[in-house]
């Protein structure tokens, strides 16, 4: 982890996956890029690819169709990367908090590095997720030097 | 468009709508009635068939719009039949949904069906309730006269275990291809979903 | 993204003499798909020869889930369904509920939906558009259209309190009022988005490549839409005058002069491809705006609620039964919720939903099949898809446990808020 | 000059511009973000953002996809990198002579041009990836797209210069940066020349795959399409060399078209002193930058993505046919013209 240089502070790029959320966080995500919020002052930069990308914003209770392909994007990702749990339902199941189709919460399939609450998450709530997720990687960098 | 011969099976929805005849009188009214009259329509038409048919006029608003309604039971050999009659008597049918309940003893499917559509406040929802018993469960597909009925009857299959008769595409659509056969969500007898399959998410790592 | 095993049934025969098609899957994660969905193409070369859909990616069980919750909580769970129509949802839900057991709304409350559900249809036609210019690649306009489509998100959050699940609903009425001080600063915002809105439609309907990208392609005719029974712009798009509020007036809408809105009135013809889509869902803007104004000034003093009263509300709920069907035009085109409550029985006894996208998406057939590769993520995204409305079905039991009682939750809530009032 | 002299000049020389192009490269994006992000009512990523990207993408991991051809799947990023910055080596900056002048012309840069393209076609292929695979067809079918505009514009160019100057080598880019063609012809040749100015910034972007003809990399559509499988240190060196390739492109442009320099007008710095390499070096940036933030971000901020089928129908049919009538404007400019129709030949 050695590896991890200062220029993850400002250059985060995230991935963005639906594992069968209602939207709601997803439109709020899409809301933090546009110029209101515009988190691309920050660096954060939403990529099309899981390999490109640093941080996985992931949202919604992840059903069982999709576990698998979660998985797998998240094998993807290429080191070192953070998860983001965007949404009440992923970090807890929230309002679907029983259910025959779920394989959530987020964290019972992959490793979570934060959580974002709220049922949706306002964009502010958002961007303090993605900030919180560089105070993780500078504490790795500090246990590593 | 015109490459689908070449490609069969599988969605060939495009081969479905155009080989069910299309023309445009088709979605024309063919006859203006009131719910009582429809009802009436109904009752002339199937006889004993039909059952225990509501026609409402409900006032909305304060322009004097109705808002129209008619429920009804109805055998389910007369399903197509039904359909049929409707769009070559009445006018070309919207199907909103089938909806399904368990009766305990029987599945209750309703068909929601909207006609006189496309002017302002005419609109009619015809709902048919059709009991099918549970020791024999199926309905007739409806896909040749209104393709758009697809997902609704495979819903139906998957959510309530009804065997709809000549579906073309009978595979799943909301449940994941894991999930065990002969477990329908709906159902609230021992084939519905067992408490054990029951995921509580809100206790995991607790 | 990947291959995958779930596809049967797709049993393809080259022709002969020509060269085999492949297959090319799209989905379920990719970034055209704000939601996951997956379409299994069979391709000749960059064109489309035939597509199968693979949903249920959302399906969280919603419809099982209501079905052992009480109405009240059902409600709310209706609100989760989809975070773009959370109105939609209670919308209908609340109608299907109230015609089952027969509860009258007072007339102010059908205003405020009306208002809520309209602001709704506004945010999510921003939206909307924003995400259609984002697939062709023109994000100024993803950006400026979404920076007005914040202005709407203000006027909810003003009205509701929140941005996303307004929780404005509850069975027989709503819960907050728009109080006249309210009123001049819903004026203000809608005259804000009139000054803007003009020049985003200019952009959209008059943008060269814009209509390089979207004239004659992902046509579908008035014969598919009827026969597929596709609702919303997507069917109004291709000339079928489908709209439950003109159709069958409900609610305030009943009180107002509503015309479903085609593309002729620009265009002078309906082709039915995606600017078509386009042209209705601008022009469906300025008529939600000026409906908002419509029920502003037509709204009286009055109650808002059938019985304010939590407990009486729950136990009278409890009492009656029946069944009943709601409709609501959402953003997207008619949503429909049938419900049964036997009296008594303290739970829905059941649901059914079905959204707008539910019924759209075999629409998407006739318009993907003969166009290219690089057509099918606006395709997609012209009729608008929901997936979470569609796959829906997520659902509660009453023995759940919660860990923060009710009064310890809104205890929290107002010291968060004084928080962030200091 | 002795070989051994070349050999110490083309090391140092590639040093530098290896150096510089890839600085002035990401400093060139960085500014294109910034004034994109300023068009779309956002205030923008910092003029450094691309330094911190290309640091980031360097500390992290590099991913080979099991059925991908590594040794070709790692071995293209390196080439389009090198390709970019050989190029660099035989076009002029300011009055600072390329370290290869004398050495190739407009031709090979012709040729060169599509070492990286052609680099990420191999990349894009080997990933073993069907969006890499339709992103590579369509990287190739655009590159068969704007060759044809593109080499009508040069051979214009060289055409003319072999008429006014039959004495000097007409494709080389000395001879082009030592005489402006602006003042050198009629009114009806300054048109053809602007004409060619036009179709070489409408192919700037399709060069760079930038919006309107980032067919080949469609997010939406291909998920990144030819760079969708590529990460951390891969994925690094081609975003550099999508930064020199900027700079190339933008030089060639200043190069072919507004090769003036600034020295000439301070008479107090001397021809060739240290002075004035400095001020026609910072006028060259100063062009460059004018350049990119029309061929570049202008013209990505105010149009949509187009469709491999549109972009080869617009490259070959109206952007050729304007890229003849430019050329055909310019030799009308001659002489033999005046004859026919003096009224035409306008000054």
């Amino acid at each position: 982890m050695a590896r991890l240089n200062k220029s993850f502070d400002k250059a985060l790029w995230v991935f963005h996956v639906n594992s069968g959320s209602c939207n709601g966080c997803d439109i709020e995500i899409v809301a933090a890029l546009t110029p209101r919020y515009d988190v691309e002052r920050f660096g954060i930069k939403l990529v099309g690819s899981p390999r490109h990308a640093d941080v996985m914003l992931i949202t919604g209770p992840v059903t069982k169709k999709l576990s698998e392909k979660v998985k797998r994007v998240y094998d993807q990702m290429a080191d070192p990367k953070a998860v983001i749990v965007v949404g009440t339902c992923g970090c807890t199941g929230g309002t679907f908090y029983e259910s025959y189709t779920l394989d959530g919460p987020v964290d019972n399939v992959i490793p979570v590095d934060v959580y974002v609450p709220g049922c949706a998450a306002r964009p502010e709530a958002i961007i303090q997720g993605v900030v919180k997720a560089w105070e993780k990687l500078e504490k790795l960098r500090g246990d590593s030097v | 468009m015109g490459e689908t011969g070449e490609v069969e099976g599988g969605f060939g929805l495009r081969h479905y709508i155009e080989r069910f005849t299309p023309s445009a009188e088709e979605f024309l009214r063919k006859k203006e009635l009131t719910p009582q009259e429809l009802a009436g329509w109904f009752a002339e038409k199937f006889g004993e068939r039909v059952r225990d048919i509501v026609a409402k006029e409900k006032p909305e608003g304060t322009k004097g719009a109705l808002r129209r309604t008619i429920w009804m039971n109805a055998d389910r050999e007369i399903l197509r039949d039904m359909i049929r009659s409707l769009i070559d008597e009445i006018h070309y049918p919207h199907l909103s949904v089938i909806s399904g309940t368990d009766e305990g003893e029987k599945v209750e499917l309703q068909y929601h069906i909207q006609v006189y559509y496309g002017e302002r406040a005419t609109e009619t929802t015809i709902s048919v309730r059709f009991a099918l018993p549970k020791d024999d469960l199926w309905i007739d597909s409806i896909c040749d006269l209104i393709p758009g009925a697809l997902i609704s009857e495979r819903e139906k299959q998957e959510m309530l275990g009804v065997d709809v008769r000549n579906i073309y595409d009978s595979r799943r659509y909301f449940l994941p291809d894991d999930f065990p056969q002969g477990v329908y969500p709906w159902r609230k007898d021992e084939t519905g979903i067992k408490p054990e399959m029951v995921r509580k998410l809100s206790e995991v790592g607790l | 993204m990947s291959a995958s095993e779930q596809h049967i049934g797709l049993d393809i025969a080259p022709a002969p003499g020509k060269k085999a098609p492949y297959r090319f899957q799209v989905g379920p994660i990719h970034p055209a798909l704000k939601e996951p969905m997956m379409f299994d193409f069979t391709m000749d070369g960059e064109t489309v020869v035939n597509v199968d859909l693979v949903g249920g990616h959302n399906h969280r069980g919603i419809e099982w889930m209501g079905m052992r919750r009480n109405p009240v909580q059902t409600l709310y769970l209706a609100e989760r369904i989809c975070g773009i129509c959370s109105a939609t949802h209670s919308f209908a839900f609340s109608r299907a509920m109230e015609d089952a057991l027969d509860i009258p709304v007072p007339a102010r409350a059908e205003y405020i939906r009306v208002i809520v559900a309209e602001l709704e249809r506004i945010h999510s036609h921003l939206l909307w558009a924003g995400v259609a210019a984002h697939e062709i690649g023109f994000d100024t306009l993803l950006h400026w259209t979404w920076k007005l489509r914040e202005g709407v998100m203000d006027a909810l959050e003003y009205i509701s309190g929140n941005r996303v699940n307004y929780g404005m609903f509850q069975i027989g009425g709503v819960r907050r009022d728009i109080t006249p001080e309210m009123v001049p600063k819903i004026h203000d915002y809608l005259d804000y988005y009139e000054g803007i809105l003009g020049k985003i439609i200019h952009v959209f309907l008059n943008d060269k490549t814009v209509q390089m990208r979207t004239q004659n392609i992902g046509i579908a005719t008035k014969e598919d839409v009827v026969k597929l029974a596709a609702v919303g712009p997507t069917a109004r798009a291709s000339g079928w005058k489908t709209d439950v509020r003109y159709n069958q007036p409900y609610s305030a809408y009943a009180n107002l002069d509503i015309e479903p809105i085609t593309p002729e009135a620009v265009r002078g013809e309906v082709v039915g491809d995606i600017y078509d889509r386009i042209i209705v869902r601008a022009l469906e803007i300025k008529q939600s705006i000026e409906i908002i104004r419509g029920c502003v000034s037509q709204m009286e003093p009055g109650e808002i609620l059938w019985e304010p009263k939590m407990a009486k509300l729950l136990m009278e709920l409890k009492k009656r039964g029946g069944e009943g069907v709601g409709r609501h035009e959402a953003p997207r085109g008619e949503a429909i919720h049938y419900v049964k409550k036997v009296a008594g029985d303290e739970n829905v006894t059941y649901w059914k939903v079905r959204a707008s996208t539910y019924n759209n998406l075999l629409a998407w057939v006739p318009m993907l099949i003969g166009d290219e590769i690089a057509d099918i993520p606006l395709i997609v995204a012209s009729a608008d898809p929901c997936f979470s409305c569609t796959d829906r079905v997520a659902i509660t039991n009453n023995a759940g446990k919660t860990i923060l009682t009710g009064e310890e939750l809104h205890r929290l809530s107002v010291e968060k808020t004084r928080r962030l009032m200091q | 000059m002795s070989s051994v002299e070349l050999l110490f000049r083309i090391v140092i020389g590639t040093l530098i511009a290896a150096v510089g192009g890839i600085v002035i490269g990401l400093a060139a994006k960085g500014v294109d973000r910034k004034l994109h992000a300023r068009m779309q009512g956002r205030v923008g990523p910092p003029l450094r953002q691309p330094f911190y990207d290309v640091l980031k993408l360097f500390a992290k991991d590099n991913t080979v996809p099991d059925n991908a051809v590594g040794w070709m799947f790692n071995a293209a990023p390196v080439i389009c990198l090198a390709g970019a910055i050989t190029l660099l080596l035989y076009i002029p900056f300011g009055s600072i002579l390329p370290v290869l002048g004398g050495h190739g012309d407009l031709i090979l840069l012709l040729y060169l041009l599509i070492i990286p393209g052609l680099a990420m076609v191999v990349g894009g292929f080997s990933s073993g990836s069907p969006y890499a695979t339709v992103g590579a067809q369509r990287e190739m079918v655009t590159m068969i797209g704007y060759e044809l505009p593109l080499a009508t514009a040069v051979i214009a160019i060289a055409a003319k210069m072999n008429e006014l100057f039959p004495a000097e080598p007409a494709f080389a880019l000395s001879t082009i940066a030592a005489h402006p063609l602006w003042g050198e012809m009629g009114l009806l040749g300054i048109i053809g020349f602007a004409i060619l100015a036009m179709i070489m910034v409408i192919v700037t972007p399709a060069e760079l795959s930038k919006i309107p003809f980032d067919t080949p990399e469609a997010e939406t559509e291909l998920a990144g399409g030819l760079m969708v499988e590529y990460s951390g240190r891969n994925l690094g060196l081609f975003y550099l060399a999508d930064g020199v390739k900027t700079v190339v492109m933008g030089a060639i442009i200043v190069a072919l078209f507004i090769p003036h320099n600034l020295s000439p007008v301070f008479t107090g710095i001397a021809q060739g002193s240290i002075g004035a390499y400095m001020v026609d070096f910072g006028f060259f940036l100063v062009k460059l930058a004018a350049v990119v933030f029309f061929a570049v971000t202008v013209l990505r901020t105010a149009v949509a993505r187009l469709k491999i089928a549109q972009v080869v129908t617009l490259y070959w049919i109206p952007l050729t046919m304007i890229a003849l009538l430019g050329l055909i404007l310019m030799m009308w400019d001659s002489v033999p013209m005046l004859h026919i129709a003096p009224w035409l030949g306008g000054a």
